[in-house]
Parts: structure tokens; C-alpha cells; sequence
């Protein structure tokens, strides 16, 4: 298993008498989306926060390509390569698109400290930027402020941004959250092709989206891994049907 | 004779117009499903009937002509909102979110309780540090709490576990078994919104670009309109 | 230095303190509800004062003179509201930032053009003034003592108020999201003229009282204004446990810090010197305090969420 | 403009808290010029916001724009340092009616600096003496921590003879002194100095009286002057304040302005407005002279001569161009329904200053 | 409606020109106004670049102020008295030389405006508006009782220190060298602006959380706006006393912190030329209404008000018609 970009072991934490995350152990393979799927509040979210370094784990590791990054900070990661979506979209709203993309290109180069060349006129970024928002198709609304996008054009700058960074491993959480029907089948289909780039830990209730990309998929119960397996495997697992999936098994 | 009447809707955020042309209209007891694509005006829709952004054209509610009506008074009215992304109060308990809804009627906190027993447990926790399917029924549960004659629900399964969703799913058809509540509802899911909805009204581009029975709504209506 | 003088002192700070409170509960239920930080709450103060020391100055009687300078004060608050600060709800922080500035300016010279250059009369009435003899032979003044009674009796009322009733609940509804407890049938407006008239008539009354014993003058609010923001700073914003008590801690760390760091000066340097460097970094103190606090706590002693 | 008139530059403070100081050094500084009858004396006023930045651009002002001749009017001594050096340098003639930092009374003094109201120790040095006089023999001692506030208790300290029992300095702006009040009453002193200027004052000669300590308190004038003392109300009864000038002086000079001063502005004139007017007449006595632009020599000549009839009775300069002066202790009394000032004896006869060795002129 | 940079080009031209009619008009006192709009601006400048872009509201910029004033009051001191300063071993001396001043000013207001960064970026919103507050109070009573540099009374110093080339009591050339040194600002606030370091931070201060999931630090960009912002606001104070040869305790007071604020607010937050129309109107408010009553600040009152309530985004914004960053 040591050919896993990322992997967590034993990863708790506690909010005072409750247990979010209790020992969790996952790991992404390259190439393959791991689907990790559970109740809500099982603690899928406070999972991805100790893994992109927003929370410190109470006990446990985070290792990313073999290395330890428990204890290093959100940036530290970022830079190492792990690029995340948020649940809920985290844009500078008043900038625009593009500028959104560029400090996702800014952030890949390390090299914010540059104080009087204008970002416009710095090809690298540009190109950068621009590359990944053609991939998402946005690159009509390179110009228009953040705050007149629909909800789904904001969910794929989410991802716009995250390809910026070429990072090693995504992390996504929900980033069908909101699209329609449609919306929620283009961005499979994007998602589908982008494994080959970097694997992806996604965490999604959208059943349809999840069995039809993950490779594997692991449900967090209470905090607790209660099965990891392929697609078939989980929705036959009667403990998944009964904890989570329901009929839409 | 319908409860809420929508015609000739529209309305605007700041210079760009959302709404072009809305009409639709629920009866008392019924339930609408409103439909659309992303950035359809599903949304602004509900925010215009309930008074939370200016609007032109008519709304009526039980005969009464909203235009002009501050939000609260809509609200008094008799219509409840179950707001896109819950927007729970999130340093208030859950009782004390529902508390700050309240007004006389049917629709008390044990009511609540047995509507959605997860919220009877947790009634002492911040809002804010509930997991999303709680803060979810947690909405439901405070409109119902203002007792209201119309619910609207808008995106009230989004980012839940398919289990929540059932209950959710279920807890909306009790609604509407046994209580005669007028309900407008929006979501993602056709499938359900299918089996609770009486009739459908379908937005696209800021218009009501079709309404009928549900039973009407044909797979290339949907699939043109809707994207499923 | 003798316990008794401990004790009068330590009382003092608790004085102080519990008037402090008045001030910042007020200012940090309007911030807390409204979001709003109101520069002018200090001017609400001296309009209270003003009020009671016009109203005692005809009728003599200092009841009527606290009811007077709670009526101004509510209503000089509920007419801002209306008139200005509603129309700044959606405008960014630091448009009402300036824009109560500006009715700092507009209630300070108006009210030097109504009421003069010179300061007001306003004692205090006779049935609380002189000292009483306390237990341990302390003597301390009865004025003071009552005042450390009402600001605790308002510090209860206050609790009650926010944490126990409807109308307490609506309001913390609303600092977290005032339009979907307006979707929700609650007269938001309405509320809010009237939590913002009760921070004022809080600030008032604060005036009034404290203008008994000191100068009722043009400006006075704005030294109380700044010690009340650093008060509700240190107890979290929005919270009434935490105004209640960072303005104690203000209100002892300005006291005690006085008198103790002159003498804690004395023992290594010479007395002239450190009298001054003691009384320097006395006046520093509470912005010392505040400033630890903050670094220790970023929210606040009691504060939920960084504002 | 082709000289002739007297163009005078009068920055004071007329808004915000301290601006009462401002209007009735101003109004009595008209008053006299209206008196005197001299149309060809142009004042120009303006408001220094109680800023020191602000008061030194003013000056800029009165001395690039307006062209005046003589500068008057400021009240805070830190104003005056900011702006008095630099007027004096560029040789305009300054006449405080107030403010009078040690500064500008030792090393710093100038030839083109007077003034007219005193030496900011005066009246603290005065009342020290009265202390001495009246036999205390250990004072408890307070002023704000700021310089003027030192020099207080210096001045205090230099004409008192018995003992310190102890020495506080407060906040400047302080509005509650309970714990001050505390120290006092377990300090065994048996005399209370304490200068604590505008409200501060207020504040605490109403937290004093109420506090049940009697032991007696000295002070200078500022804190007892006339529309003080209306704020103030019974609190200060019986305090015993210094003051180089009291509307009971009795001279011509004096009950004149007092009357015409109540009939100009409907008030009391106050120890302020009595400066300005003194300070207006000082001026004109030397106008009459010589022109200050054409002939400044005659004309710092006549100042120094002080040929004028000042309110207070007898007036001269000491060699560094402040005042030599009697003080008188006055007390707080109730007059019908009046509180006011009573004289009740000379602190210091034909006081001048302690700085006049410093100032090598 | 105005595009934004011919407005700015405008704005310009107009400010250069006042004080040149004045030298024309031989009104002297206009141009020392003209100078003082020009380093009130400067000062804003600073702050705005904290404030505008970053985010970062403090109430504590009177601290850099007053520190750039005390570099020049206490340098000039020295060099007036002839006595150097002796900090422990070191001994040095005074001086009346600008530049030299000037870099003193800098480096002392950066320093102590990334210990105070330091501290402060810990918090956010109105605790950290309060925490500077705090640190400028802690500065403000220090300066008042610091007796060997006049504590409240201040320092006076008699005459206005020389730059190379120029004799500065003229006003015309004071006014000439402190708008060069606006200009160089202005120029440093676009250019920041549009850099990646101001992308970055313009970011940090919208979305922190995504600033630092692509790898960047949102405090340290922060921190070093801060004190950017802290150097620049402390050079303004630096001419400042120059222009008074004056310093004094009210040079760190509260209000003046809140004055820049308010600068800011009138021309637009986060303009490049928002700093300088709130300036110059503010300076000529206070001088027309001031001459016209003892009561004119209601009116600066009710112009303020009328700005806010009426005018979105500043005069600027009025002008332009877009309302600018939210802060
Ligand atoms: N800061 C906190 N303090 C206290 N409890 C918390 C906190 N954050 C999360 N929790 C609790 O931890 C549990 C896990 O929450 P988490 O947000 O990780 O769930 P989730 O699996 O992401 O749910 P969802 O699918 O609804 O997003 C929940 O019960 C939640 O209430
Ligand atoms: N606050 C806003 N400011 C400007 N435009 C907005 C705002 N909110 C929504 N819009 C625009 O109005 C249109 C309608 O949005 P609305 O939210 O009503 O859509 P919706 O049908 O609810 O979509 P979804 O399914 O994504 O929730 C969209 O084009 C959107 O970009
Ligand atoms: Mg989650
Ligand atoms: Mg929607």
C-alpha cells in the first residue's frame, strides 16, 4: 500500500464528548476516485478538514506521497500538492473569474511575494489560469465578477481553481451539491476523465454520480469506517443499506 | 380558486433581470413542484413571493394582493419558508430556533418532535454544529412552527445522505396526507418530486415555460426542460 | 496598605465596572443584533445625562430625571434608527462606521448649541448622598453603592431578557440572519428600532446616573465610548455575559492598576519617577489588558464567533 | 496694505469640550476693543479645535494670509508650544491671554512673547502659600499626568512649607476619582491640593463632597470659576481657591467690566474673559504708541511698561514678560441662590515667577 | 458617468493646480492647505492599502503617524539642542536632513508595525479594529507622559528640516516635494494592486479559506500589507511634523485614526485616488465651514451624512457609478 498518494491513519477527533472522526484509515491510489459516502454528520466533512490541514487530529496521520504532513499547515499541503473544493464555495466574490483562476496559478507557482508587475500582464499565470478554465468551459466568463455566476458556474470555478494548482491528489467535497440534473452529469463526466491526472477522494450524496465514477467507495458510519469496497460490493453490504443507502441501494 | 396566484412575475438583482415572466398558482391543499435548470429563477421565484426582493406583476395570496408587503407580514400571512442552503440560526439551540418561529397554531415543538424525532434529541444543540441533514429537517420543522397554510420548500434534500432523503421524502407526503397543507416544492430529484406533486410549473430562462398535472409532465417535456 | 482601602478600592473597580456595563450592553446587543458598530453610542449617553440634568434642573426631582434621560435617550436612538442607521443595514461596516461618526459630530455641537459651552448641574439626590458605614467600619458612598446595585439588576434583567424570552430569542435569531427571521413572520424593522432604542435608553440611563457624580458636559461620551468597545472586545462581541464581565475586569484593572503600580514602581525606582512611569502604564493598562486578551483570545473571553 | 491699522490674529478654541474657555477669552477680548472705540483695530478669529496641528497651521494662516501683526487667544499650553516659537521667530508679536507653559517663561522666553495672564505656576505657587499660611502642615497632592499637571505640584510644592503625604498623578480626561478619593481618606493628610482643570474638576469636587471626607481642599481658580461653579452646585462650597483676579476685586477698572460685560453678553464674565479683556487693553495701551509692524521696539517698549488699567489692579511685567501680580485666595460661598467666589485674603503679594532667572533675554 | 482613470488624471491635475493659483494668487495659507490635504492623502494612501485591498480595518494607523512624526520630531531635536541621542552604547546624532529622516520614519513605523501585525492579524472584524485601536492607546498615553520628548506639550522644532535641492520653507516647494512623495505612492498602491501580491491579498481578504487550499498564507500576505501600509502611513507623519514643525501625542490620538478612516470612506475604500479626494475635501470642509460658524461642525455632520446615505462607494463611486470593494 505504500504506492497510496494519500492515506490517512488512525485519524480522530472528538468535539467534546462526540466522536467526528474515530480511527479512520483510507487511502488513494493513483488513478482511482474513492467515493466516501456516509449519513450527514457522520463526520465526512471534519474527515476532509484534518486531511487538508484546517483541523489538527486529535491522534493519527496524514501522509501525502509517503510523506508525514500531519503537522504541517493548510498551505504547507496545498503546496505539496492537494488540492481541495469546498462544500460550500469559497470564491472571492467581487474578483473576477479569471482573477479567481490566476491566484490558483499564483498559488502553484509559489511565488506571491512580487509586488509591482502587474498579474495581466504575466504570461504564466495567464496561460495557467486560462488553461484550466477552458477545461471547465468557463472561459467565456473569464471577465464577469464571481458574484453573477449561477451556482453551477461556481462550482466549476471550485474546480477551475483546484486544476491550477497540477496538484498530486484532489479532495472534493460534494461538488455536485446544488448542479441539476444535467450539471450533475457534466461534472461526472469531467471528473471521470480527470482521475488520470491526480486521484480523487470525493466525498458525494449523489448516489448516481458516486456509482458511476468511484472505484472504490468507503462509508463513514459515526465517525467509524464501517465498509470500504467497489461499487457492487457496497450497495450489496446490508449494513451500508441499512446506515445510509436505503432503497436507492 | 387558488391559494397563491403568480402572474406576469418579474424581478431583477440590481440591473440584471432574473425573472422575465413567472405565472403559477397552487390550491389549497395542493402540491406544486417548481422546476428548472440551474439559474432557471426557481429561486428568486420563492424569494420574490416571499418578499425578500423586489418584484413586479401580481401575487395574490388567499386574495390578498402581496405587492408592497414586507417579508414578515407574508410570512404572517400564512406562508412558511424552508430556505436553499437552511439557513439555520446557527448560535441559537435547536429549540430556540424553532421558539423564535412560533406563533399559535397546530404546529408545536412536540409536534415538531414527532415530525422529526432527531430534533426532540438534539433540542439543546447549537444550530450551527449540526450535521446538514439535521439542520435540514431543522428548517422544516421552524416553518412549520409559523404554522403556515402554504410551505415552501426549496431545495430542502440538497446534500442529503438517500436515507435522509427518504425520511425527508416521507415526512413532506405525511405533510400532505395529513394535514391539507399547500405545499410548493423544488428540487433536483424528478423521481420524487414525481411521486408528491400533484401538478408541475417549469421555469427556463426567468419564464413558466410549462404547467400542468403531474401526470402530463411526458420524459421529453422533462428531458427538454428539465434535463432529465 | 491597609485592607480597608483594599476593599473600598475593589469595590470602586466593581462601580465602575458595573457602569461600564451599562454602556457596553447596550453597544454590544446593537452590534450583536444589527452588526452594526455605532460610534454615536456615546452620545446617547450624554444626551441622557443632559436630559436629566435639564429635567432636575426644573422639577428637582431625580426620579423624574432618570425616567427623563431614559425617554431621550430611547427616543433619540429609535429616531436614528429610522432616520439613518436603517438605511445602512446592507451598506458595508465602515459606511456606518462613518456614518455615526458624522452623528457624533451633528449631537456633540447641537448639543453645545442648545445647552452652551459650560457643563450642567446634576447631583445627586439626597436620599443616596453622603456615605454609609459598612461592615469592617469601611465607609463607603451610598450613591456608589446603589450604583453597583442597579447595574447588577440590570445585568439580571438583561440575561433574562435575551436568554429566556421570545423576544430575547427573535433577537439573537436575527444577529445570525435577519433576513430569514424576517421571512419568518417577525417584524424585523420593528425590532430593530427597538433593540436599538433599549441600547440607547441603556446608554442614557448609564449618563444620567454617572452624571450625578462627574461632569455632565458636551463629549463626555466619547472616553466612555472607547472604554465600552474595549469592554465588549475583551468579553466577545454580542454577548451580555461577556460585556458584564470584561467590564469588571476593565473596571478593576483601571482601579487597581492605579493604585498599585505607582507603589509597585516605588520599591525599585525613585518616588517621583515612579509615580509617573506607574501612572503611564496605569492609563495604558486596560489597553494592555485588552490587548492579551485578544492575543490569548481572538473572539473574546465569550465571544462565538469572530465578528 | 500700507500699514496704519492693527491687524490681530486670535486663535482660540470654539468648539468641542473646551470651547467655553475660547468664548470668553474671545468676548472679553472684543469687549475692550469695542470700548476703545478703535476702528482701525481689525480682530480675525478662529477656531483651533483644541489641536495643536490645527492651531499651527491657523497661525500659518494669520501670519502668510491674514499679514496680522500681533497673534493672541490660545488657551492650552501645548498649543502655545506649538505655535508661539514659531511665531516669535518670524517676528510677529504674541500675547497670551491664558496659556503660560514654564517653557516659554525660562529658556524659551522672547522678546515678542507676553503674557498677560500669568505663569502657569502661579496660582498652584499661590496656593501653596495660602496652605502654609492657613498652617496646614501635610497635604495630600493630585494633578493629571501631563505637563502642566507636573508643573502643578511643582509650584504646589515650592511655596508650601509642611510635608507631602503623598503625591498622585491621574489620567488626563479622568472623570471618576473614588480610588483617588480613597487614597486621600486613609492618608492622613490634612489638606487636599488638587488642580484638575474643566471637567475633570467637576467630577471630582462632586465625588469629594459626597464621599464624607472632610478634610479641606485647596486648588486654583479653574475649577471654581463662575460657570464651573454652576455645575458644581453646593459640592464646592467652602473650598478655598487661588485666583489673580475675582469679580469682587475692588477697583473702577474692574466693576466696569464686570457690569459692561453682563450687559454686553447677559453672563458673568469669568477669570477667562477677565484675561482677554486685560489682554485687549494691554494691546491697545502699546498700540497707542507705535504701530507693531512700523516700530516694534516702541512698541515691546510699551508693553513692558504695561500702561494700561488692568481689572485686577495693579500690573507690571517681571523681566521675562509675565506678569507680576497679586493672587488672592477666594472661597466658595453661597450668595442668595448664587454659588460664587469670595475673597478672603492675599495669597501672594506682587508675585511674579520662578523662571525669570532662565530667561536670558 | 466618469470612466475611473480620466477621473483620477482629473483629480490629479486639479490638486497640483490649487496651490499653484494660490502661488499665482499669492494666498500662501492655501498652499500650506494644499500640503496638508497632500499628506493627510499620503497617510490615507497607506491605510488604504491595509484597508482597501487587504481588508484590514485599523483604528490604530495614528501609531505609524505619530511614530514617522516623533522619528522627525526627536532627530530634529537633537539636532537643534546639539546634544545626540544615547540609546545604551550607541550614540547618535541628530538631523535636519529629510531623506535621512524619512528613512528613519520608515523603518521605524515597519518595524513596529509588524510586531503590532503580529499581534493583531490573529483576530479578525471588529477585534481586530479593536486590537489596533489598543496598541495606538498604548502608544497615544506613552507619548503623553514620555517627559523627555515634552510628554503632552509635545516638541517644537523651529525650523523645517532641508531636502537636497530645495529650499523647504518656501510652501510652494514643501508642497511640491510631499506631492512628489503622494505621487510615488499612488504609484506604489496601483501597481500593488494589480501585482500578484495584491491578487493575493485582495483574495485573503474575500475568501481566506481559498487562499490558503491553493498554498498561500492569508496571514502573512496580511501582515506584510500591514506593514507596507504601517511604513508608508508613517512616512506621511514623518512630513506632517514637518509641515507643523511641530509633534504632539494627538499626532497617535484615536481620532486621528479614525479621521484617516473616515478619508478613506468619503473618496471610496480600496480607489487609488479615494484617499486623496476625502483629503482635500475634508481639509476644504473644514476650513470654509469653519469660517462660516461656530457650529460648523453639524454641518460637516450632515455632509458626511448626505455622503454616506446618498453616495455608494465614496465620491468616487458617486462619480463612476460603481459602488467598489466591500469592507
Ligand atoms: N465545531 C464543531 N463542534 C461540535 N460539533 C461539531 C463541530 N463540527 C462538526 N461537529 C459535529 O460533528 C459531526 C460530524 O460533522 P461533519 O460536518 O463532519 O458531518 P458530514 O459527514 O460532513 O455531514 P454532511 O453530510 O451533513 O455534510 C456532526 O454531528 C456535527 O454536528
Ligand atoms: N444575488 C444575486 N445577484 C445577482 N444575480 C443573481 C443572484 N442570485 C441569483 N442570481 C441570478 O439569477 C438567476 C436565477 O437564479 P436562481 O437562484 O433563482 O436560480 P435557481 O433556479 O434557483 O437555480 P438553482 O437550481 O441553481 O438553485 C441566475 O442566473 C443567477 O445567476
Ligand atoms: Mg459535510
Ligand atoms: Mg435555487
Amino acid at each position: 500500500m505504500s504506492d497510496a498518494v494519500l492515506e490517512t491513519r488512525g485519524l480522530s477527533k472528538a468535539f467534546g464528548a462526540l466522536k467526528a472522526t474515530d480511527e479512520v484509515s483510507l487511502d488513494l491510489r493513483p488513478g482511482e476516485i474513492h467515493a466516501l459516502i456516509g449519513p450527514n454528520g457522520a463526520g465526512k466533512s471534519t474527515l476532509i478538514a484534518q486531511v487538508s490541514g484546517a483541523l489538527r487530529p486529535d491522534r493519527g496521520s496524514v501522509r501525502l506521497e509517503g510523506r508525514d504532513v500531519t503537522a504541517r499547515s493548510v498551505e504547507a499541503r496545498a503546496r505539496a500538492g492537494l488540492a481541495r473544493t469546498f462544500q460550500i464555495s469559497a470564491l472571492a466574490m467581487e474578483d473576477s473569474v479569471f482573477e479567481n483562476a490566476a491566484l490558483g496559478a499564483l498559488g502553484a507557482s509559489g511565488r506571491p511575494w512580487r509586488f509591482l508587475r502587474p498579474v495581466a500582464r504575466d504570461a504564466a499565470l495567464r496561460d495557467r489560469a486560462m488553461a484550466a478554465l477552458e477545461r471547465v468551459g468557463l472561459q467565456d466568463a473569464a471577465d464577469t465578477p464571481v458574484s453573477a455566476l449561477s451556482h453551477g458556474q461556481r462550482r466549476q470555478l471550485e474546480v477551475a481553481v483546484a486544476l491550477t494548482l497540477q496538484p498530486r491528489a484532489f479532495v472534493m467535497d460534494e461538488p455536485m451539491a446544488g448542479l441539476g440534473a444535467d450539471g450533475s452529469r457534466r461534472m461526472t463526466g469531467f471528473l471521470d476523465g480527470l482521475r488520470d491526472e491526480a486521484p480523487i477522494l470525493l466525498v458525494e450524496h449523489d448516489m448516481d454520480a458516486v456509482f458511476a465514477l468511484a472505484d472504490r467507495v468507503s462509508v463513514l458510519v459515526s465517525g467509524r469506517v464501517i465498509a470500504t469496497g467497489t461499487v457492487a460490493e457496497i450497495r450489496r453490504d446490508p449494513a451500508v443499506q441499512a446506515a445510509y443507502l436505503g432503497d436507492s441501494a | 380558486m387558488s391559494l397563491l396566484h403568480v402572474s406576469a412575475l418579474t424581478a431583477r438583482y440590481g440591473a440584471a433581470p432574473a425573472l422575465f415572466d413567472v405565472s403559477l398558482d397552487i390550491g389549497a391543499g395542493e402540491v406544486v413542484a417548481l422546476m428548472g435548470r440551474n439559474g432557471m429563477g426557481k429561486t428568486t421565484t420563492v424569494k420574490a413571493i416571499c418578499g425578500m426582493l423586489p418584484w413586479e406583476g401580481t401575487i395574490r395570496f388567499d386574495d390578498a394582493d402581496l405587492a408592497g408587503w414586507p417579508s414578515h407580514r407574508i410570512a404572517r400571512a400564512g406562508i412558511g419558508l424552508v430556505p436553499e442552503g437552511r439557513r439555520p440560526f446557527r448560535d441559537l439551540t435547536v429549540r430556540e430556533n424553532l421558539i423564535a418561529a412560533a406563533r399559535t397554531g397546530d404546529w408545536t415543538l412536540e409536534r415538531v418532535a414527532d415530525l422529526f424525532p432527531r430534533l426532540g434529541e438534539r433540542s439543546g444543540q447549537r444550530a450551527g454544529s449540526l450535521s446538514g441533514g439535521e439542520q435540514q429537517m431543522l428548517a422544516i420543522g421552524r416553518a412549520l412552527m409559523t404554522n403556515p397554510r402554504l410551505l415552501i420548500l426549496d431545495e430542502a434534500t440538497e446534500g442529503l445522505a438517500p436515507l435522509v432523503r427518504q425520511e425527508i421524502w416521507a415526512a413532506i407526503a405525511r405533510l400532505k396526507r395529513d394535514t391539507g397543507l399547500a405545499i410548493l416544492v423544488i428540487d433536483k430529484s424528478v423521481r420524487e418530486l414525481a411521486q408528491v406533486a400533484d401538478r408541475a410549473v417549469i421555469l427556463e430562462r426567468g419564464k413558466t415555460a410549462w404547467q400542468g398535472g403531474m401526470a402530463d409532465l411526458t420524459p421529453d417535456i422533462s428531458e427538454r426542460l428539465v434535463g432529465v | 496598605m491597609s485592607t480597608i482601602l483594599l476593599i473600598e478600592q475593589v469595590l470602586n473597580g466593581l462601580q465602575f465596572g458595573v457602569m461600564l456595563f451599562l454602556m457596553a450592553a447596550g453597544l454590544t446587543l446593537i452590534f450583536g443584533v444589527m452588526g452594526l458598530i455605532n460610534l454615536a453610542h456615546g452620545s446617547l449617553y450624554m444626551v441622557g445625562a443632559f436630559a436629566a440634568a435639564a429635567v432636575a434642573g426644573v422639577t428637582g426631582s431625580f426620579v423624574l430625571a432618570l425616567a427623563a434621560a431614559l425617554a431621550a435617550a430611547a427616543l433619540a436612538g429609535a429616531v436614528i434608527e429610522i432616520a439613518v442607521i436603517r438605511r445602512l443595514y446592507a451598506a458595508p461596516h465602515l459606511d456606518q462606521v462613518l456614518a455615526t461618526f458624522a452623528l457624533i459630530l451633528i449631537f456633540s455641537e447641537g448639543t453645545r448649541w442648545l445647552f452652551g459651552s459650560f457643563p450642567l448641574y446634576l447631583d445627586i439626590p439626597d436620599a443616596l448622598s453622603g456615605p454609609v458605614t459598612l461592615p469592617g467600619g469601611i465607609e463607603y458612598p451610598r450613591y456608589r453603592l446603589a450604583l453597583i446595585a442597579i447595574g447588577i439588576a440590570v445585568a439580571l434583567g438583561l440575561w433574562w431578557l435575551t436568554a429566556r424570552t421570545r423576544l430575547g430569542i427573535r433577537i439573537r435569531a436575527g444577529e445570525n440572519d435577519r433576513e430569514m427571521i424576517a421571512a419568518l413572520g417577525v417584524d424585523i424593522s420593528r425590532l430593530y428600532t427597538l433593540v436599538f432604542a433599549l441600547g440607547a435608553a441603556l446608554a442614557g440611563l448609564a449618563g444620567a446616573l454617572v452624571g450625578a457624580i462627574q461632569s455632565v458636559q458636551v463629549g463626555m461620551g466619547e472616553p466612555v465610548l472607547i472604554l465600552a468597545f474595549v469592554v465588549i472586545v475583551i468579553g466577545g462581541i454580542g454577548s451580555i455575559k461577556g460585556a458584564f464581565v470584561g467590564a469588571l475586569l476593565v473596571g478593576l484593572t483601571d482601579t487597581l492598576g492605579g493604585l498599585f503600580l505607582p507603589a509597585l514602581f516605588r520599591l525599585f525606582m525613585a518616588p517621583d519617577a515612579a509615580t509617573q512611569t506607574g501612572a503611564a502604564l496605569a492609563s495604558m493598562a486596560i489597553y494592555i489588558l485588552m490587548g492579551l486578551v485578544l492575543v490569548w483570545r481572538p473572539a473574546g473571553l465569550f465571544g462565538t464567533r469572530a465578528a | 496694505d500700507g500699514h496704519g491699522g492693527l491687524k490681530v490674529g486670535m486663535i482660540t478654541t470654539l468648539s468641542g469640550g473646551g470651547a467655553g474657555l475660547g468664548l470668553d477669552v474671545r468676548d472679553g477680548f472684543l469687549l475692550a476693543v469695542k470700548q476703545a472705540g478703535r476702528d482701525d483695530i481689525e480682530v480675525v478669529v478662529e477656531d483651533d479645535q483644541r489641536k495643536p496641528d490645527i492651531a499651527v497651521q491657523l497661525a500659518d494662516k494669520m501670519i502668510q494670509s491674514e499679514k496680522v501683526d500681533v497673534l493672541t487667544g490660545i488657551i492650552w499650553s501645548n498649543l502655545a508650544m506649538a505655535v508661539v516659537p514659531s511665531a516669535t521667530a518670524q517676528g510677529k508679536f504674541y500675547l497670551s491671554p491664558n496659556a503660560g507653559p514654564s517653557a516659554l517663561a525660562g529658556k524659551g522666553c522672547h522678546p515678542n512673547y507676553f503674557n498677560v495672564a500669568w505663569q502657569n505656576d502661579n496660582l498652584h505657587e499661590a496656593a501653596g502659600g495660602y496652605a502654609t499660611s492657613a498652617g496646614y502642615k501635610n497635604s495630600f497632592i493630585l494633578a493629571p499626568n501631563y505637563p502642566a499637571g507636573k508643573d502643578a505640584l511643582t509650584g504646589y510644592k515650592r511655596m508650601f512649607g509642611g510635608d507631602i503625604a503623598a503625591e498622585i498623578y491621574t489620567d488626563l480626561g479622568q472623570t471618576d476619582y473614588a480610588s483617588e478619593i480613597a487614597q486621600i481618606r486613609a492618608s492622613g493628610a490634612d489638606s487636599v491640593f488638587f488642580f484638575l482643570p474643566g471637567g475633570m474638576g467637576i467630577s471630582f469636587l462632586k465625588q469629594y463632597a459626597d464621599s464624607g471626607v472632610d478634610i479641606p481642599v485647596v486648588g486654583p481658580a479653574f475649577s471654581f470659576d463662575q460657570g464651573i461653579l454652576k455645575a458644581v452646585g453646593e459640592a464646592a462650597l467652602g473650598v478655598v481657591n487661588t485666583s489673580q483676579w475675582s469679580k469682587d476685586i475692588d477697583n473702577a477698572a474692574n466693576a466696569a467690566f464686570v457690569e459692561s460685560f453682563q450687559a454686553e453678553y447677559g453672563r458673568l464674565p469669568s477669570l477667562y474673559a477677565s484675561q482677554g479683556f486685560d489682554t485687549a487693553n494691554l494691546m491697545i495701551s502699546a498700540f497707542d504708541v507705535a504701530h507693531p509692524a512700523e516700530d516694534p521696539d516702541a512698541f515691546r517698549e510699551a508693553l513692558r511698561k504695561a500702561e494700561f488699567d488692568s481689572v485686577r489692579g495693579d500690573f507690571s511685567f517681571a523681566s521675562n514678560q509675565h506678569p507680576i501680580q497679586d493672587i488672592y485666595a477666594r472661597e466658595v460661598v453661597q450668595e442668595g441662590d448664587v454659588i460664587t467666589n469670595r475673597i478672603v485674603g492675599v495669597a501672594l503679594e506682587n508675585h511674579g515667577n520662578a523662571y525669570v532667572d532662565d530667561c536670558k533675554m | 458617468m466618469i470612466r475611473e482613470n480620466v477621473l483620477n488624471a482629473g483629480i490629479l491635475l486639479a490638486f497640483a493646480a490649487v496651490p499653484l493659483w494660490a502661488l499665482w494668487a499669492d494666498e500662501p495659507f492655501t498652499i500650506t492647505l494644499a500640503t496638508r490635504a497632500a499628506i493627510l492623502a499620503l497617510a490615507a494612501v497607506g491605510l488604504n492599502i491595509a484597508l482597501g485591498i487587504g481588508g484590514l480595518v485599523s483604528l490604530g494607523h495614528a501609531a505609524f503617524f505619530g511614530l514617522g512624526g516623533y522619528a522627525m520630531g526627536i532627530l530634529a531635536h537633537h539636532a537643534q539642542t546639539y546634544a545626540p541621542l544615547e540609546i545604551g552604547p550607541l550614540t547618535i546624532a541628530g538631523t535636519k536632513s529629510m531623506p535621512v529622516i524619512w528613512i528613519t520614519a520608515l523603518v521605524a513605523s515597519a518595524l513596529v508595525a509588524w510586531v503590532i501585525g503580529k499581534l493583531s492579524l490573529r483576530t479578525t472584524g471588529v477585534y481586530f479594529i479593536m486590537i489596533t485601536l489598543a496598541f495606538g492607546q498604548m502608544l497615544y498615553y506613552f507619548a503623553i507622559s514620555w517627559s523627555a520628548y515634552g510628554g503632552e506639550d509635545g516638541l517644537s522644532i523651529y525650523v523645517r528640516n532641508g531636502f537636497p535641492g530645495l529650499n523647504t520653507l518656501v510652501p510652494i516647494q514643501f508642497f511640491g516635494l510631499t506631492f512628489a512623495v503622494l505621487l510615488a505612492a499612488l504609484v506604489l498602491f496601483a501597481a500593488l494592486r494589480s501585482s500578484p501580491f495584491g491578487l493575493a491579498l485582495n483574495a485573503a481578504r474575500q475568501a481566506p479559506a481559498r487562499v490558503a487550499a491553493v498554498g498561500l498564507d492569508p496571514a502573512r500576505l496580511k501582515l506584510v500589507a500591514f506593514v507596507i501600509s504601517g511604513a508608508v502611513t508613517g512616512l506621511a507623519g514623518a512630513l506632517y511634523a514637518d509641515l507643523n514643525r511641530f509633534v504632539s501625542p494627538t499626532m497617535f490620538s484615536w481620532q486621528l485614526s479614525g479621521e484617516l478612516i473616515v478619508l478613506i470612506v468619503i473618496g471610496g475604500v480600496g480607489r487609488l485616488m479615494g484617499p486623496v479626494v476625502g483629503a482635500a475635501l475634508f481639509v476644504a470642509l473644514e476650513h470654509w465651514l469653519g469660517g462660516l460658524t461656530e457650529y460648523w461642525l453639524i454641518a460637516l455632520g450632515g455632509i458626511l451624512l448626505g455622503l454616506v446615505l446618498f453616495a455608494r462607494g465614496g465620491v468616487i463611486g458617486l462619480l463612476t457609478g460603481k459602488a467598489g470593494p466591500h469592507v
